[in-house]
């Protein structure tokens, strides 16, 4: 274990603290979103704003405390950069996948929806 | 760990706790699966989150493994729920 | 090559502008009283060819709150936008978007940026 | 050694009695025969001893000495005495048997197809195949056991042959026998059980096993609680045997045996053995008021009863079958008196008994024999039977007279002789009434006798008397009339030569009554007292109702009681039946409810004993401090809620997100309690259980069915009972104490020891390797038992062909047809999530390969390891735009089969250097290597395969496939 | 090798590499043998360890050599070693019987499976620890999820749910009772934990939950019901080999914890007998109905589970008495002589009574006790096995010149030894339950042997009965829906029943030998210092209290016994 | 204690669902059954102290209980397999009812 830590100031705490706090705005304004939204389509839509960007966020503010903790290593941050890669790509593809499922599937869209694309 | 960190992240607790309890509550009383499987996707990372928030109180010598392997494998129940939608169609 | 590695950093840039602006509106949109949406289904016409392409634009738009792809055809892409929008507007959008990422994941001469290069000086 | 010689000889019958029979067929009779005659010969001496007052001998066979259980044989006066009877009439019914049985025996029993045409009481088994002889032996040498032991188990032994003998021989008789033979198992294994359990507490109380040394115990003078417990169970088993109330019903019914059996069962043997018992342990009981009372209230009540069940039948078998049973009451209540005098007059009768019931029985034998029946109104249609058989009608005079208690006969004697036992009763009233109802069966006795003989020789119906039928009489062996004969009239030579009987009755009578100091005098001639006067008003009464036989057999006719021993027994069966049927009514269901709850609820219930009824929760001892944290409380309200909707949900979706929910709830849980090596390993299983649980629910109906509100209100009950069980278990049982050395112990010594950092990881593979062995076998073969279970389906069943559903009718509606062609297109859909899974599959082998590599310093290792690699596996699988199997058919299985096999012989390395799974450590290059490493690559290996099992069967059609083709190579899978 | 233990976990792990290899290998003629070699290794091993007990109190092995209690310990003593030698024996007549019906050709994972369960028996019976425990039982009953649904009559399946189901919440229960044992004491050792349960109420409950989970596994009432639900829908050598097996691995875990920790703890003694008594009359009562054959024999499988609870709680009864084993000695070894020769008894009768029925049913083709296309007529068909069937019906009610007179005097001797009301009680159950045995068995015996079915001519008997009975043939595979066969059963195919028969007949006239190794193995699980001794080493203190509560400010408790080894380095045995 | 609570909860919801009619509610009931024992394996390590078991990461003082940590991790491992073998079964005949018999068939 690399022991390296780095003096705590103020700018430490911001580095952990901000991205953290962020992180879980992200994942209430998904959550209230989603509860807003009228359809299973549209919550899939917004979604990504927890489970894309909120993650991240978390993501970062991990490997700052990590950072801050035990210092720098290349390990960990080959580490979040596979994490961040995972949420941000992979992850979101996957909710294409949903995204598709709960189109083809019975579930009503919003009456309002403006599906004149699918028509032609 | 300094006060103004321990605010930020109890801060962040707070909203993550409030917004994972919204979620879960959202699951039970939606009675539409397609928003549930959406949702569960939510709760999956909001665990992930949690764990990232309460391993900055307690050292944690897999924190970031953790943070990588559950994004890594964050996809297998996402496409597993998409295609329990779909009932195994592709 | 080297010049569309170049155009990276800028296009990821302007990617994470995309995201966060768009998410500022999901946040505004959701927290503010009054109707989200109405959300509004969009058949894009992709310019590019390739599977990477045509991935790397479906997990652009995604990656994007309040946009999110549906379903690929063979040359065309289904986009669900939540927060609804001109019709025109949105596809004059992704277009923009598309063409960025072309920059990066093809060729010069290649025919869709070429394409891509029309379609851009028609607007 | 005169005893183990007669009990020898015996032996050596029952052992040559199949061979003989193969060999000479019904002849056999003689040689055994021949056998028993020595048998009894041997016995004499050990008679003349202890009948002269002499101590008997003493003979030890070892059997079990570390129990103590040996078989001892003593020569005592009433074991004897039985031991000459089973023998002597033995000897005659082998005889009898010679002629008797078919001439060519049949190889199996009951097979004679006739039988089964004929009517219900008819007799059946002439011809009881190879096994009569072998039974009948058999039956005697468990008589001679029973009798001459004086060891409580070699008496519980020979009391079941005897039991099972009979039991056999009836049942050799034919199908319709049946019932019978099933009634006399029962109610003499029932009283075997009385005898058992007397026998137990005798054991207990007097400590011994020798029945002589615990009859002389103080236990029963001092003890009388213990006494009359002991007592009962032993008049109970003794009445079982001989037949008394209420076990009187299944004598009758065994009839359907062959003569000589009947003659055995009710001369000799099996009721005689009930008998023997009450007089062996009246020694010990001849005191107790309850041993009185029972003997002579039961004996009475059952001689008169079958008195009037014997004036109401017309088989003579049957008449003769009550008669036994009255005569044992005789007997019985004689024994129930307790004085000397009573005990002699009871072997004397019991003597007596012997010869004319087994004279009368074989007689009966020969009427049959001669005229084709035996039942009363079919003699009657025929003449002149007298003068065809005067010889048998001689006899059956002479026994029939004996039992009626005429004089001169032994049969009056002995009679006269328990009459006045009665009448010495202290008690005047009981005195009385017992003398009262002796009269009353004696009438009974007299009226049926009379009936024997009027109705098998002399009445003819008035139709019939013309008629010179009786000289059709078929021709009846000498052998057979003479054997039945000489018993039946033995009783009056017998009367002139009493005086030898005196000595044997005395010393008969002092082994009854230790106490006693008798002084028999049999005589024909006591003076004109109250037994004369009670025989000649039986003999007048009579008189009177022989004369009145039709008229009392017309008013008899019909049930004498409103139920019968038989349909008592059928009816308990019947009850047993249902009561069964209940009870396993009350778990038939293949449903787990029925057989959850009570599981749950004996969980449960014992909590509440440990809580309330010992007191010995020691709630003194306070909770570790420091025990809780936010996060916990933070989880908990994430875990109620979701455990609280998957609990309510319909959807089966829905609980998979929930479920997926409290799992990962758990998931940080656990991390969040210092256990990142769980946490890790439950995230992963979390991810491959979501596969699998979408595997098999897209197969299943999207919606659970609703619970009934039966159910619904039980599973709640029960879930606030465990739930707070659990609670209340949890916060008493857990954190109370310090922390536990062992723990202590390994995290301070994993890394001196093991030079690995991660303690868990390193208990896992090297403390407690022996776990992990056995938990991958587990794991290995949850996948060889998939492919096992489904093997063994065929595929209809397996995966039953529904017609894969149009694209839902919504999406449909909402799309033109451009768009669902577009949509349905898998392949072009599923491009982007391959491209994810071609980045991501890399890195995930990758990180597994860390994962496996660090194990033993951080966590990580085998199990781990191979879950993240089997998710990457799962990956490919998901993300294919067909489902197609992830290994090659058949693959598998071996990966399974090696992953335990190099775990297992791992183990077996560690004796190279030690022992079964000891690690052994080695430095190669710089890099430190454990034999325990290879130990996780079998973990890896077990875990690996099951996945790919579960993803290959569960996940594609393989199984339907192999089926389907018959393809051995796919089928391997 | 200086430490004979060192071989015991070769009883566990040969059966489990052999189990692999049988996975791996493609010739069925090499796993037919497998199937047959590695039991009978098992029992040779058995055997040799049983002779070798004759000298020594228990050996052990501290799995890895670390140091005693930490390492995961294999001991056996005479008991142990000689419920191996009967499960190993119960497995080799088992595969036999199942080779004779077919399963073993049939399927290709059955001598894998087989293996698998044995090895996971025979570490069970050796394990000292008891999380080990635990996974032993699981390695045990894995294989026999997958044999109950795959070999049998069309229920099986759902058969197999219900048993997976019961069997898995049970284990879950025995694992959180391990869980509340390391929550109290801090180890799961049995020998750290000797005597334990009577020092400590609270170690008293998480002892006793163990003791719940394992009186589950053996079918006592009130959870039974699974057992005569699940067993009979399996082939015959499946449910010859769970009968042998499972129920007794669970017994003699019942025995092992009740002897060890509970130190035959008076206090908790009449509960064991209250549900031994009513698992008693619940087995026997019940298995007067029932429309399968086996089903009446499973039912008789949860009376005889009762009979031995019994026999094993009655010797805890005489409350009063400080000091069990010393005071009550007479009892105690009558009470445990009895529960182990009856346990023996009855696996050696039950595994006889499912080969002889087992082996007609799978002939003729039929499960059913009554009704149409009942089995029947069996005394006039086939007469061999339908003496061999009777000598093992008088078994299991306790005849003579069978092991059940055995068992019964030695039930009845317990039952006598106890005295007073509690003593009358338990021998008055348990006699009625012979009782209602032998009304079952009756009906078995008419319907079975008797009765000639409807080709005799005449209509069959008490029709009334079994209206209930659902409809399920056995399914077998060369049988299905096939009139009764011309060709009557194989010699080769009576084999168990007749080996079972005959051993039941030998356990009665030549009792002494086994006796002895049965007193032997009491007196071991009386005085179990010899078992503590062998896995903690010499010096430590028999029944040494392990919980230190908080606030016990009396210094560090030395763990065991002050052995030295326990600072750090690990203790070689070499 | 709020873990007691945790597994109770758990223990409460398993108890509920195991003794329902399908066959995949009575394996998520087994699922939250596994949970609540693994938590309350855990548990017995005492929850005092939770420091992550490595040797040289963490102080003896602080230190989780290693032991029931392993405990743990087998008993997850069997349960998953066990899961896993019973999914197996409940889809046989595409009925997980087990009030009815699943119709089955078995192989040539
Ligand atoms: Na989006
Ligand atoms: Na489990």
């Amino acid at each position: 274990m690399n022991e390296n830590p780095l003096s705590e100031t103020i700018w430490t705490d911001l580095a952990v603290g901000v991205p953290a706090i962020l992180g879980a705005l992200c994942f209430l304004t998904a959550m209230v979103a989603v509860n807003r939204v009228r359809d299973a389509l549209g919550r899939t839509n917004t979604m990504s704003v927890a489970t894309g960007l909120g993650m991240v966020f978390f993501i970062l503010a991990a490997f700052a405390h990590v950072t801050v903790e035990h210092g720098f290593t290349w390990v960990n941050l080959g580490e979040v950069l596979i994490a961040i890669f995972a949420t941000f790509f992979v992850v979101t593809i996957a909710s294409m996948t949903i995204a598709r499922a709960v189109f083809m599937s019975d579930t009503p869209l919003d009456p309002d929806t403006d599906t004149r694309d699918l028509d032609e | 760990m300094s006060t103004l960190l321990a605010w930020l992240l109890g801060a962040a607790l707070v909203i993550m706790a409030l917004s994972l309890v919204g979620t879960a509550l959202r699951i039970v009383f939606d009675r539409d699966d397609e928003t549930r499987i959406v949702l569960a996707d939510i709760v999956y990372f909001s665990a992930l989150a949690l764990f990232a928030l309460f391993m900055m109180w307690r050292e944690s010598v897999v924190a970031l493994d953790v943070m990588m392997i559950g994004s890594l494998i964050g996809i297998l129940s996402t496409v597993a729920l998409a295609r329990l939608i779909s009932r195994g169609r592709r | 090559m080297i010049g569309r590695i170049a155009r990276v950093p800028a296009v990821s840039l302007w990617l994470l502008l995309q995201i966060l602006k768009s998410t500022r509106d999901v946040a505004r949109a959701s927290l503010t009283p009054g109707r989200v949406g109405p959300p509004v289904i969009v058949r894009y016409p992709l310019m590019g060819t390739t599977d990477l392409q045509a991935t790397m634009l479906s997990w652009a738009i995604t990656v994007t709150p309040s946009t999110l792809v549906i379903g690929i055809g063979d040359r065309e892409i289904y986009v669900h936008c939540v927060l609804g929008g001109d019709h025109d507007e949105l596809i004059a959008g992704f277009k923009d978007m598309e063409r960025r990422l072309l920059s990066v994941l093809s060729s010069k001469d290649s025919p869709e940026r070429s394409r891509s290069r029309e379609e851009g000086s028609e607007q | 050694m005169t005893l183990l010689l007669s009990i020898g000889a015996s032996a050596l019958a029952t052992t040559l009695a199949w061979p003989l029979t193969r060999l000479l067929g019904r002849a056999a009779g003689w040689p055994l025969a021949l056998l028993y005659l020595a048998g009894f010969v041997a016995l004499l001496p050990e008679a003349s001893t202890v009948f002269g007052g002499g101590a008997g001998t003493t003979a030890t066979i070892s059997w079990v000495p570390a129990r103590g259980w040996e078989a001892v044989f003593v020569g005592e006066p009433i074991g004897v005495f039985f031991a000459l009877l089973a023998l002597g009439i033995g000897v005659i019914v082998l005889i009898y048997s010679t002629a008797y049985l078919d001439k060519k025996i049949p190889a199996e029993a009951g097979t004679v197809p006739a039988h089964s045409a004929l009517p219900p009481g008819t007799e059946l088994a002439k011809a009881p195949g190879y096994a009569f002889y072998q039974l009948i032996t058999a039956f005697t040498l468990g008589m001679l056991l029973l009798v001459l032991t004086d060891s409580l188990a070699v008496l519980y032994v020979g009391w079941e042959i005897t039991s099972l003998a009979s039991f056999a021989l009836i049942l050799s008789s034919g199908r319709p026998a049946f019932a019978a033979a099933m009634r006399t198992l029962a109610a003499t294994f029932a009283g075997g059980l009385a005898l058992l359990a007397g026998i137990a507490i005798t054991w207990f109380y007097t400590g011994t096993d020798r029945i002589s040394d615990a009859l002389q115990s103080s236990v029963w003078g001092d003890n009388v609680p213990v006494a009359t417990l002991v007592a009962v169970l032993v008049a109970v088993a003794a009445f079982s045997k001989s037949a008394q109330w209420p076990f009187h019903y299944w004598l009758p019914g065994a009839m359907a045996a062959a003569t000589p059996v009947s003659a055995y069962l009710h001369a000799a043997a099996v009721v005689k053995a009930g008998i023997f018992l009450a007089m062996r342990f009246s020694p010990a009981f001849s005191d107790l008021d309850v041993w009185q009372t029972l003997l002579i209230s039961v004996g009475l009540g059952t001689a008169i009863m079958a008195a009037l069940f014997a004036l109401q039948k017309f088989d003579l078998k049957q008449l003769m079958a009550y008669s036994t049973v009255s005569q044992l009451g005789w007997i019985i209540a004689a024994i129930g008196v307790g004085t000397d005098a009573a005990l002699a007059a009871a072997a004397l009768h019991t003597l007596a008994h012997a010869l004319f019931k087994s004279g009368l029985f074989m007689l009966v034998g020969v009427v049959d024999h001669a005229m084709h029946t035996r039942d009363i109104r079919d003699l009657r249609k025929i003449a002149h039977r007298v003068r065809a058989m005067p010889i048998a009608f001689t006899a059956t005079l002479v026994g029939a007279a004996g039992m009626a208690g005429i004089p001169p006969l032994l049969g009056f004697v002995s009679k006269e002789s328990m009459l006045a036992a009665f009448a010495s009763l202290d008690d005047g009233a009981l005195r009385w009434i017992v003398l009262a109802a002796a009269t009353l069966g004696a009438i009974g006795t007299f009226a049926y006798c009379a009936r024997i003989i009027f109705g098998a020789f002399i009445d003819t119906d008035p139709a019939a008397r013309a008629t010179d039928k009786a000289s059709h009489a078929s021709h009846v062996s000498p052998v057979m009339l003479w054997s039945a004969a000489i018993p039946a009239i033995a009783g009056l030579p017998m009367v002139a030569w009493m005086s030898p009987l005196d000595s044997f009755l005395d010393a008969f009578s002092s082994a009854a009554i230790p106490r006693s100091d008798p002084h028999s005098h049999l005589a024909l001639w006591h003076g004109a007292n109250l037994e004369l006067g009670i025989t000649i008003l039986v003999i007048g009464v009579g008189a009177v109702l022989a004369w009145w036989r039709r008229p009392i057999e017309r008013a008899l006719t019909g049930d004498l009681l409103p139920f019968d021993g038989a349909g008592i027994a059928e009816a308990s069966t019947r009850e047993l039946r249902r009561a069964g049927a209940a009870i396993a009514y009350l778990t038939n269901s293949d449903s787990p409810d029925r057989h959850l709850m009570p599981l749950l609820g004996s969980a449960c219930g014992l909590g509440i004993l440990a809580v309330f009824a010992s007191g010995g929760l020691d709630q003194a001892i306070p909770l570790h401090p420091g025990l809780n944290r936010t996060s916990d409380g933070i989880l908990l309200g994430a875990i109620a809620v979701a455990v609280v909707g998957l609990c309510t949900v319909t959807s089966r979706i829905g609980s998979v997100v929930l479920l997926s929910a409290v799992g990962i709830s758990i998931t940080v849980q656990m991390f969040s309690l210092g256990a990142p090596d769980v946490g890790i390993t439950q995230l992963m299983v979390e991810a491959i259980t979501v596969i699998i649980f979408m595997l098999v629910l897209r197969k299943l109906p999207p919606n659970f069915q609703p619970p009934s509100p039966t159910r619904r209100t039980a599973g709640i009950i029960l879930a606030l009972i465990v739930g707070a069980a659990g609670t209340i278990g949890t916060l008493l049982l857990t954190s109370r104490r310090e922390r536990s050395e062992i723990g202590t112990y390994l995290f301070e010594n994993s890394e001196p020891i093991t030079g690995g950092h991660n303690v868990v990881n390193v208990i896992l593979v090297e403390f407690r390797a022996l776990d992990t062995f056995g938990e991958l076998a587990v794991l290995g073969v949850a996948g060889i038992a998939i492919l096992a279970v489904l093997a063994s389906l065929r595929s209809e069943y397996l995966d039953p062909d529904v017609d894969f559903p149009d694209m839902p009718p919504e999406f449909q509606r909402r799309s033109s047809p451009h768009v669902q062609r577009v949509f349905a297109d898998a392949r072009r859909n599923t491009v982007p999530l391959r491209l994810a899974a071609r980045f991501t599959v890399p890195v995930l082998l990758v990180v597994a390969a860390i994962l496996f590599w660090r194990g033993h310093n951080a966590p990580g290792g085998g199990f781990i390891a191979a879950l993240v690699a089997s998710s990457a596996i799962a990956l490919v699988y998901l993300s294919k735009s067909t489902a197609q199997v992830v290994s090659p058919p058949g693959r598998a299985p071996v990966v399974i089969g090696a992953g335990i096999g190099v775990a297992g012989l791992t183990g077996i390395a560690g004796y190279l250097w030690g022992t079964f799974l000891e690690p052994d450590h080695w430095d190669i290059a710089g890099v430190h290597l454990s034999s325990a490493l290879i130990f996780d690559v079998g973990v890896s290996l077990a875990v690996l395969g099951v996945v790919l099992v579960a993803i290959n069967v569960l996940g594609t059609d393989l199984m339907k496939r192999a089926s389907q083709t018959d393809n051995e190579e796919v089928k391997a899978q | 090798m200086t430490n004979i233990g060192a071989l015991l976990p070769l009883f566990a792990g040969v059966p489990i590499i052999a189990s692999a290899a049988a996975v791996l290998i493609p010739f069925s003629a090499i796993r037919r043998v497998l199937a047959f070699a590695v039991p009978a290794a098992s029992l040779i091993g058995a055997f040799a360890l049983l002779l070798h007990l004759r000298g020594e109190a228990a050996v052990a092995i501290n799995i890895g050599s670390f140091v005693p209690g930490v390492s995961i310990p294999l001991v056996s003593d005479t008991f142990s070693a000689l419920m191996l030698t009967l499960c190993a024996l119960v497995t080799v007549l088992g595969v036999w019987l199942s080779d004779a019906t077919g399963d073993i050709r049939r399927n290709r994972y059955f001598t894998a499976l087989t293996l698998l369960l044995l090895g996971g028996v025979n570490g069970a019976m050796l394990t000292g620890d008891l999380f080990n425990l635990f996974v032993w039982v699981e390695v045990m009953l894995l294989p026999s999820y997958a044999l109950l649904a795959m070999t049998g009559t069309k229920r099986r399946i759902s058969a197999g749910r219900l048993f997976v189901i019961v069997n898995l919440v049970t284990s879950t229960l025995l694992l959180a009772a391990v869980g509340f044992v390391y929550g109290v004491a801090g180890t799961v050792n049995l020998s750290a934990l000797a005597g334990a349960a009577r020092e400590d109420g609270r170690l008293a409950f998480a002892l006793g939950l163990v003791l719940v989970a394992l009186c589950i596994k053996a079918g006592a009432t009130p959870v039974h019901g699974w057992l005569p639900q699940t067993y009979p829908h399996t082939s015959p050598g499946v449910m010859a080999l769970f009968a042998g097996l499972h129920t007794k691995v669970a017994l003699y875990a019942v025995i092992r914890v009740w002897t060890v920790a509970f130190d035959l703890d008076p206090s908790w003694g009449w509960l064991l007998l209250a549900v031994a008594l009513a698992t008693t009359l619940t087995g026997s009562i019940a298995s007067s109905s029932g429309s399968r054959v086996r089903s009446v024999i499973a039912w008789q499988m949860v009376a005889g589970v009762g009979v031995i609870l019994a026999s094993l709680a009655v010797g805890s009864t005489q409350s009063g008495i400080e000091g069990a084993p010393q005071l009550a000695a007479p009892l105690v070894t009558a009470s445990l002589t009895a529960t182990i020769v009856y346990m023996i008894h009855h696996m050696i009768t039950v595994g006889g009574l499912i080969s002889a029925f087992g082996v007609m049913e799978h002939h003729y083709g039929t499960v059913r006790v009554s009704g149409q296309n009942s089995l029947h007529g069996m005394w006039w068909r086939e007469r061999s096995l339908a003496i061999v069937a009777v000598v093992l019906v008088a078994s299991l009610i306790g005849l003579p010149l069978t092991s059940g007179l055995i068992g019964k005097f030695e039930v009845v001797r317990a039952g006598a030894e106890a005295g007073g009301w509690t003593g009358l009680i338990m021998l008055a159950v348990v006699c009625l339950g012979w009782f209602f045995g032998l009304i079952a068995m009756i009906r078995l015996w008419r319907r079975v042997m008797w009765d000639r079915g409807a080709s005799s001519g005449s209509a069959p008997e008490h029709e009334d009965e079994d209206a209930d009975d659902d409809e399920d043939e056995y399914t077998d595979v060369e049988t299905e829906s096939a009139p009764a066969p011309e060709k009557k059963i194989a010699g080769i195919a009576k084999g168990p029943a007749v080996v079972f028969a005959g051993l039941s007949i030998a356990m009665f006239f030549g009792y002494q030998p086994l006796a002895e190794t049965v007193d032997s193995a009491v007196s071991g699980l009386i005085d179990t210092r010899g078992y503590v001794q062998s896995v903690l080493g010499s010096d430590a203190v028999e029944g040494h209290s392990l919980i230190r509560p908080l606030g016990g400010g009396d210094g560090p408790i030395e763990l065991f016994g002050g052995d030295a080894s326990f600072d750090g380095e690990r203790e070689t045995s070499k | 204690m709020i873990l007691a609570f945790t597994i109770g909860i758990l223990l409460a919801g398993a108890s509920y669902l195991i003794v329902q009619r399908d066959m995949i509610r009575i394996v998520f009931g087994v699922t939250l059954l596994s949970h609540a024992v693994n938590l309350l394996l855990l548990v017995t390590g005492v929850g005092a102290w939770r420091g992550e078991p490595i040797a040289g990461h963490t102080s003896p003082a602080d230190a989780a209980d290693p032991l029931p940590q392993a405990f743990v991790l087998t008993a997850i491992v069997i349960s998953m397999a066990v899961t896993i073998y019973m999914c197996a079964l409940a889809v046989i005949g595409h009925n997980d009812d087990t009030t009815t018999v699943p119709e089955t068939g078995e192989a040539k």
